[in-house]
């Protein structure tokens, strides 16, 4: 199987990577980074879709991906700083007292 | 002249909005001035007959003309409303102690939609306000109840919410179907009269029955009527008298309007079990009135087995049923109101609602006992009165139509049922019996709380009572000139 | 020149963003400023979007992925006055008025990009903009324990959204090698994985059934008008997005497209009305209840034969009467929901003080679905065209789901009168 | 043409006035009034006959006209229903003559003469009907005025429930009228009298038809004379006054029923199946009321099981065709039967309400008067020769005997043996009252007023004229009623020998009886057949029973509530199972989203 196909499966397999780590983490740090990991997996996928279809819109679309992530996990990160600041931990399942 | 009528009883409860809520009784007179200026236009414009129509289209695309026209049938359960009206609002004065205007603000609300859904000749207009109307009445049970008033007034909406949604969807049904069918989309109730002969029969059936359901629930017919003595044991007396008085009436008179006129086919197909089923219904309501403790249970269960036999007068195809029928909706609704007016002073004056707690009434409340007595007569349909009068015809129609049927496919379940159904005049008079001896005769008895400082009727509440059994022993001694007016109403119908 | 022309309501927005920094460098402390610098941001952008679509300007930019067209600036103009009554409801905390009115033009820019966007990219990007300002929103909640928490909440489930929403940009982009909008029914099975992503991304955010735990948590966390944001104009804009991507492609709707959307929204009907009845606080009530309302509107995308503008005016209309019915809630309750959020704090809120408990109760009656009240005709209509396309045993089953949810909002406006809101 | 109405609307204005300011009138104006308005009409009536010759229909109103029936609201004068209002105003009068000492005292006495204004005014009604519908405005009236007048006294609970029994009973046949009347208007288009009897007789009308409608008018005609399934209501029906029971449940009311049957018997004639039925049912009655009379205690009981056993007498005569006797019969029997009660609430008036006539004796010499009108009246009642009662029952004797059906011949012993019956009880009842005995009370007897015995001498006059001065012939081509039996000739002979001799025998018996104070009361006569006991126990209770546990618990409550309220658990249930869909965990969410694709995507593949 050629170079693209390989980059597609990688990229997918980066992808499901991440959501499985953002389901099974403790950790919200480790959530966030898994999420980071899953958008950049996509970036793998769309850099192979330009490849193959010879024009760049995968490559600009993977650019304005990387600043939104970017964009999303530093305000991400700094409202967890606010948590700890508050509730002296990260642990995810201290954070489900809203139900019902 | 209609438009103006109409527009009063729009305008009502914004007038009564205005008016301070400090001064309760101004707002009362105002309501009760207000409704008996409607009763007296409404009786001059119905008088001269000539059929008043006012409608105008909101949205052509969509069919919806706010199309309003008085014809027949509910020309009078309109003055039934005009006349039942300002009696209740004079008897909410005494009968409810707080938040007086929010009640006659109410009864304004409910006064405006009940018109409203007699009138509309748009389907959709017509349930826009069939469901409407629960609020008020809603907001009457919930508010000024008595005891487990929430679960009556939850059961009340929730029974009849249900009904109405699935009208709902037949009337869509119905209405698409026409459009595929003419291409026209319209709510009109004329237009889809002529889908009767293109709609498939099976497609028929169940619109039929998502109406029909609807309505039984509304009237009460027995499987669905476990609402209405919770309803009426927990509603304020001016509440449960208009509950009896005229929501029931929108029932029935929905069920002539857009299930006798729209699905003949069905109604042909299905008479027997439906006498059967409106038959059983009376049997089993006077049944469960004659053992009740709490006077206003007999009386509410008394109303579906009135109720039952009115709807058997509609099923059957006889110009002198249905015209039994529509007086008896008059009858009831007049002698309906009068009882539950009774029960509310009674229970005014002694805060009980049991059976055995009185006793003796005809000595210390001769005036009541007399005007009660009448009105158990015409409960009883006892000759002279309206009830008699109107389950004359629905009985005549009855037997001479299974007789027919006898003779022609010699179908013998007819005069079984319409049999049956004369035994609820027997029931009829147990449970009315009961009620009076209970009530008026006998001695004092030892659990009565009849102190000796029971008042009797002042010159007011007796003036109610007079009005309506002035109406019940008029029109029980000459119905004619109300049966002229069905003749051709019933030729629509196109009875043999 | 007509690009910027064409571009202004966007420029006014810019600009005014632009403006708020400057405030915070030259440390100008007067309140009031960045109250005016938005009013006049919103209005500008109205009075142009009013005036495009007069001149019925039909342009697309940047090589198609950006187009403007009438009825685009009309969706526009809906957006951004259903952002106005924001003013009217009081807030609770104060985290600044120029915080807060940068990032609610900067939601109201996001929204206008996404849809007037052309490709996947500019949709991206406005989906991106959309959620992004909302993060620090939903933390400045009244309660600063649940807010942090709602926050935390939305942020895990929105980016897991954008990663399932590009996933089925790439797939479509890898199968068919363009970006734009217009879908086309292939049996490339790669395709079609990537179309669902796209459609299931966005119920996610619109809180469609099986995606819609989040909302009630983060409702409950953030403060009565972010909570007014999330249900109207995020929801409008997510499903004018789907009405541009997914309504006029007829033919691409075929069996198995139309059984999910309707599955889906019949199930979140049911569900957003059968979880009404147990509710005792005040915000979850309006989430379980916008959830039921988005169930209603997706099922207007399955109606195939009526012309795609009539689709949109019903959706236009459906949020502009779910916005009134909202405010009609929202606006009575006043700073009310500040301290606690109990629905026990509506007993005799009548006596406490009529109108407003008359308000509260036209407007959740209109919620319901109560004939005379808006929300009635509207339903109506989605539920006629519904039976024209003769899905007759849907239509049955949905007013069956709504008659189940008039009983708690029975429930509520009765206990304002009879006190005792218990079941 | 209009005095008719006048002659019917003067008892209502005596009712209204009474009625509404009867409590503010003194008792001597009340009375006044009460006697007056009867008298007026009675005056007009004799006036009007006695002048011109109105017989005829006259019209008020159209109560109501569909497509193929009209009732119109008329009222007619013919023959035979001159007769029946000179009786119902007659003997109306002189009781209410006779009530106004009877009642003197009582404290709601106008309201007593305003319910026998009432009662009047609705059996004029019934008597003057022209058809089937204001006869049954008349028949329901009477049962109303019944009810009340039974419960007058409405301070003792059972007066009530008595009056109510009466009113129930009556609507059991009222029903039956009803569906009488409908099949008759559904086959003829009318239910006017004259044009029924006329299509009766034609050819075309459907023998199936004419016996139905007969068979329920029958059915009503037992309710309100007391025959023999709903005759129960008559004995209780004497908790109220004495005149009341005079006048209603012996003179008029009761023979409401046979006018009825009388008034239709061309149509009666058509209905081969029901005669024999009348007749069998009439003879039971008879013997059923006459053997319970005799071990009857309370002199009004006595006196009221007799009424129900003479009507069983009149019923049996219709049976057999033989419509004119049965009229003679009723004739006379208003009389005597007046008499007899009138002295019957006079002895009972003087010993201050004492009813039983076992403590009773000695009264002969005390009440002469009142001795002379109870023993005419007995003798009428026995039908001892010479006396009017003897013609009429020998008529109808005569005519049983020569009817040609097989089972006649029993009917006519059985008749002879409550013949026999009747002059034994009613003899009993004569000897132990007026002759001397022990057990009599001692207390002074109450004075009766003049105008008290007045009227019973008069009646009991009255009661011996009619049966003299070949009056019944003279009666017989009157009112030409279809005579469809011709009698005997051995009949002659045969009947009033064998009549006189068991009757004499009966009093013989009779007198040795109280002499030796022998009282034997069988078991089964003393619960009156347990006829009140199945209604009461049986019928009444099961029902009530029936419809509390069956109907109020197990229907009500059981099924519909239990079905509603378990909708209602149901949608709780799903409530709470869907809440808890959201519990808290943000992971549960993410999974729930990813198993939500991966669920979508497999069906997607696989549809």
């Amino acid at each position: 199987m050629n170079q693209v196909e390989l980059l597609f499966y990688g990229g997918l397999l980066i992808v499901i990577i991440g959501l499985l780590g953002v389901i099974s983490r403790k950790n919200l740090l480790s959530i966030l980074m898994f999420q980071e990991l899953s958008l950049n997996g996509v970036n793998l996928v769309l850099v192979a879709g330009s490849i193959l279809h010879h024009n760049y819109h995968g490559a600009i679309l993977s650019f304005i991906t990387f600043i939104v992530t970017a964009a999303e996990m530093a305000i991400a990160i700094l409202i967890l700083l606010l948590l700890i600041k508050k509730r002296k931990t990260l642990d995810v399942t201290f954070y489900s007292e809203l139900k019902g | 002249m209609f438009k103006f009528t109409l527009g009063l009883s729009l305008f009502l409860p914004l007038i009564l909005l205005l008016l301070p809520s400090q001064k309760e009784r101004v707002v009362a007179w105002v309501n009760m001035g207000i409704q008996l200026l409607l009763l007296a236009l409404f009786f001059t414009m119905l008088t001269n007959s000539e059929l008043c129509e006012f409608s105008f289209t909101l949205s052509e695309s969509l069919g919806l003309h706010y199309h309003l026209l008085i014809d027949e049938f509910n020309k009078y359960l309109i003055l039934l409303t005009a006349l039942i009206f300002p009696l209740v609002t004079y008897a909410s004065i005494d009968f409810i102690k707080t938040e007086k205007k929010l009640f006659h603000l109410m009864l304004a609300l409910s006064y405006l939609l009940i018109v409203q859904t007699f009138l509309a000749q748009n389907l959709l207009f017509f349930y826009a306000f069939w469901e409407c109307s629960i609020v008020p009445m809603f907001f009457i049970i919930g508010i000024w109840g008595g005891g487990n008033r929430l679960l009556a007034t939850y059961k009340f909406v929730l029974f009849t919410a249900l009904g109405s949604i699935l009208m709902l969807a037949a009337i869509l049904f119905l209405v698409v179907a026409n459009y595929k069918i003419s291409g026209v989309f319209t709510f009109e109730l004329q237009p889809l009269l002529r889908l009767q002969e293109t709609l498939p029969l099976s497609a028929q059936r169940w619109a039929f029955l998502a109406f029909a359901f609807a309505f039984m629930i509304k009237i009460p017919v027995p499987p669905f009527h476990t609402w209405l003595p919770y309803a009426h044991v927990e509603a304020p007396a001016p509440g449960s008298m208009l509950l009896a008085a005229i929501l029931l009436k929108m029932g029935a008179y929905g069920f002539i309007k857009f299930v006798l006129f729209l699905f003949p086919a069905v109604v042909e197909e299905w008479r027997l079990p439906l006498m059967a089923i409106f038959v059983l219904g009376a049997l089993y309501g006077s049944a469960l009135a004659f053992v009740q403790n709490d006077i206003k249970k007999i009386v509410a269960y008394s109303s579906i087995g009135h109720m039952g036999i009115l709807m058997l007068g509609l099923v059957t195809p006889s110009e002198s049923a249905i015209s039994g029928a529509m007086l008896s909706m008059l009858g009831h609704g007049l002698t309906s109101a009068a009882l539950f007016y009774s029960i509310g002073l009674l229970y005014e004056r002694l805060h009980t609602r049991d059976l055995f707690h009185f006793g003796e009434l005809a000595t210390t409340m001769p005036r009541f006992s007399l005007l009660f007595f009448l009105i158990t007569l015409s409960a009883m349909a006892v000759p002279p009165t309206l009830g008699f009068a109107s389950e004359f015809f629905i009985f005549l129609g009855a037997i001479s139509y299974s007789l027919k049927m006898v003779i022609t496919s010699n179908h013998y379940l007819f005069i079984a049922v319409s049999g049956a159904a004369m035994l609820t005049i027997l029931l009829g008079t147990l449970y009315s019996l009961r009620l009076v001896k209970y009530l008026l005769w006998g001695k004092k008895s030892e659990a009565s709380l009849l102190r000796a400082g029971v008042r009797d009727l002042n010159l007011g509440e007796c003036s109610v009572f007079t009005v309506l059994l002035l109406f019940i022993f008029v029109l029980g001694i000459y119905p004619q000139f109300i049966i002229e007016s069905f003749k051709l109403a019933i030729k629509g119908l196109s009875i043999s | 020149m007509n690009i910027f022309y064409a571009l202004l309501p966007e420029n006014i927005l810019v600009l005014a963003l632009l403006l708020f920094p400057m405030i915070e460098v030259l440390k100008l402390k007067s309140k009031a400023l960045p109250l005016t610098a938005f009013l006049l941001a919103t209005v500008g952008a109205l009075a142009v979007l009013a005036i495009h679509y007069q001149q019925a300007l039909e342009v697309t930019l940047f090589y198609g992925h950006y187009q403007v067209s009438p009825n685009l600036q009309a969706i526009k103009f809906l957006l951004t006055f259903s952002l106005l009554p924001i003013l009217l409801l009081r807030e609770q905390i104060f985290i600044g008025h120029y915080k807060y009115y940068f990032l609610l033009l900067a939601l109201l820019y996001g929204s206008m990009v996404m849809i007037s966007s052309g490709s996947f990219i500019t949709l991206f990007v406005g989906l991106a903009l959309l959620s992004i300002p909302l993060f620090p929103l939903i933390l400045n909640g009244p309660i600063q324990k649940e807010s942090s928490e709602s926050a935390i909440k939305y942020i895990i489930i929105d980016s897991t959204l954008t990663a399932l929403f590009l996933l089925g940009i790439a797939f479509i982009y890898f199968a068919s090698g363009k970006m734009d909008l217009t879908i086309i029914s292939s049996d490339n099975v790669l395709y079609r994985f990537g179309c669902l992503l796209l459609l299931l991304s966005l119920f996610i955010k619109l809180a469609i059934v099986p995606f819609h735990p989040w909302s009630p948590d983060v409702y409950e966390g953030c403060d009565n008008r972010i909570l007014y944001i999330l249900s109207v104009t995020v929801k409008a804009t997510i499903v004018f997005v789907l009405w541009k991507i997914f309504a006029n492609t007829a033919n691409f709707l075929n069996y198995p497209w139309q059984a999910i959307i309707i599955t889906l929204s019949i199930a979140s009907i049911l569900v957003g009305n059968l979880s009404l009845i147990k509710q005792t606080s005040i915000k979850r009530f309006f989430a379980y209840s916008s959830i039921a309302h988005m169930g209603y509107i997706t099922l207007i995308l399955v109606v195939t034969n009526v012309s795609i503008e009539t689709i949109a005016i019903i959706i236009f209309a459906y949020f502009a009467i779910y916005s009134i019915s909202m405010l009609l809630c929202l606006l009575p309750l006043g700073n009310l929901l500040a301290s606690a959020d109990q629905l026990s704090l509506l007993e005799q809120f009548h006596q406490r003080s009529s109108t407003r408990s008359s308000f509260l109760s036209f407007g959740l009656l209109s919620l319901a679905g109560i004939p005379p009240f808006p929300g009635f005709w509207i339903k109506i209509v989605i539920m006629g065209y519904l039976i024209k396309c003769d899905y007759t045993l849907v239509a049955v089953i949905a007013f069956l789901a709504s008659y189940i949810g008039i009983y708690p909002y029975f429930k509520v406006m009765g206990g304002q009168f009879f006190g005792a809101i218990k079941h | 043409m209009s005095e008719l109405f006048l002659i019917l609307f003067f008892p209502l204005v005596g009712f209204l006035i009474n009625g509404l300011w009867g409590s503010r009138l003194q008792e001597k104006s009340c009375a006044l009034i009460g006697c007056a308005f009867p008298l007026l009409s009675l005056f007009l009536l004799t006036y009007k006959t006695a002048v011109s010759d109105f017989y005829g229909v006259s019209i008020l109103f159209t109560w109501v006209s569909f497509e193929n029936l009209t009732i119109d609201f008329a009222l007619k004068l013919d023959h035979l229903s001159l007769l029946m209002s000179f009786i119902v105003l007659g003997i109306g009068s002189l009781i209410h003559i006779y009530s106004t000492k009877y009642m003197h005292g009582d404290q709601s006495f106008a309201r007593y003469f305003s319910y026998l204004n009432l009662f009047l005014f609705f059996m004029l009604l019934l008597v003057l009907a022209n058809n089937l519908l204001v006869m049954f405005i008349g028949w329901e009236g009477v049962g109303l005025a019944s009810y009340l007048l039974i419960g007058f006294w409405y301070k003792e609970n059972e007066n009530a429930s008595s009056g109510a029994k009466a009113f129930i009973v009556n609507r059991i046949g009222d029903i039956g009228f009803l569906l009488g009347i409908f099949i008759l208007a559904f086959h003829f288009q009318t239910i006017n009298f004259d044009e029924i009897n006329r299509a009766a007789s034609t050819a075309n009308a459907s023998a199936t038809m004419i016996n139905l409608s007969a068979l329920f008018l029958f059915i009503g005609a037992c309710g309100k004379s007391a025959q023999l399934p709903l005759h129960v209501w008559l004995p209780d029906a004497m908790t109220g006054p004495t005149p009341v029971s005079a006048l209603i449940h012996a003179a008029t009311m009761v023979t409401a029923g046979i006018y009825m049957i009388v008034r239709l018997h061309p149509l009666y004639m058509q209905a081969t199946a029901v005669l024999p039925l009348i007749a069998v049912i009439g003879t039971l009655t008879a013997l059923l009321g006459a053997l319970v009379a005799t071990v009857q205690s309370d002199i009004k009981r006595v006196l009221a099981y007799s009424t129900v056993s003479q009507l069983g007498y009149m019923f049996a005569a219709l049976g057999v065709g033989a419509f004119y006797p049965a009229m003679l019969h009723l004739f006379t029997h208003a009389f005597f039967k007046a008499t007899l009660f009138l002295s019957a609430g006079a002895i009972i008036h003087a010993l201050h309400g004492e009813q039983d006539i076992y403590k009773m004796g000695g009264l002969a010499k005390k009440m002469p008067w009142n001795m002379v009108a109870f023993l005419l009246g007995s003798l009428c009642l026995a039908g001892v020769p010479l006396t009017s009662g003897f013609i009429s029952k020998e008529a109808i004797l005569m005519h049983t005997y020569s009817h040609s059906h097989s089972y006649s011949q029993t009917l006519t012993i059985l008749l002879l043996i409550t013949a026999a019956l009747t002059a034994f009880y009613i003899s009993k009842t004569f000897f132990l009252v007026f002759l001397p005995s022990k057990n009599g009370s001692e207390k002074p007897l109450h004075a009766i007023a003049f105008a008290m015995s007045l009227p019973v001498i008069a009646l009991a006059i009255l009661s011996i004229v009619v049966g003299l001065f070949h009056i019944p012939a003279f009666m017989e081509n009157y009112l030409n009623l279809a005579k469809s039996i011709t009698i005997k000739e051995e009949a002659h002979i045969l009947i009033p020998a064998l009549s006189l001799s068991l009757s004499a025998f009966a009093i013989a018996i009779a007198y040795l009886i109280t002499v030796k104070q022998i009282k034997i009361v069988p078991k089964i006569l003393e619960q009156k057949f347990y006829f009140d006991h199945l209604y009461e126990k049986v019928l009444l209770s099961t029902l009530r029973a029936f419809c509390k546990r069956v109907l109020a618990t197990i229907f009500e409550v059981k099924i519909i509530e239990a079905a509603i309220w378990s909708m209602r658990d149901l949608v709780l249930f799903s409530s709470r199972r869907v809440t808890l869909l959201t519990n808290g965990q943000i992971q549960w969410y993410v999974l729930l989203i990813l198993m939500a694709l991966s669920l979508l995507m497999v069906w997607w593949f696989y549809v």
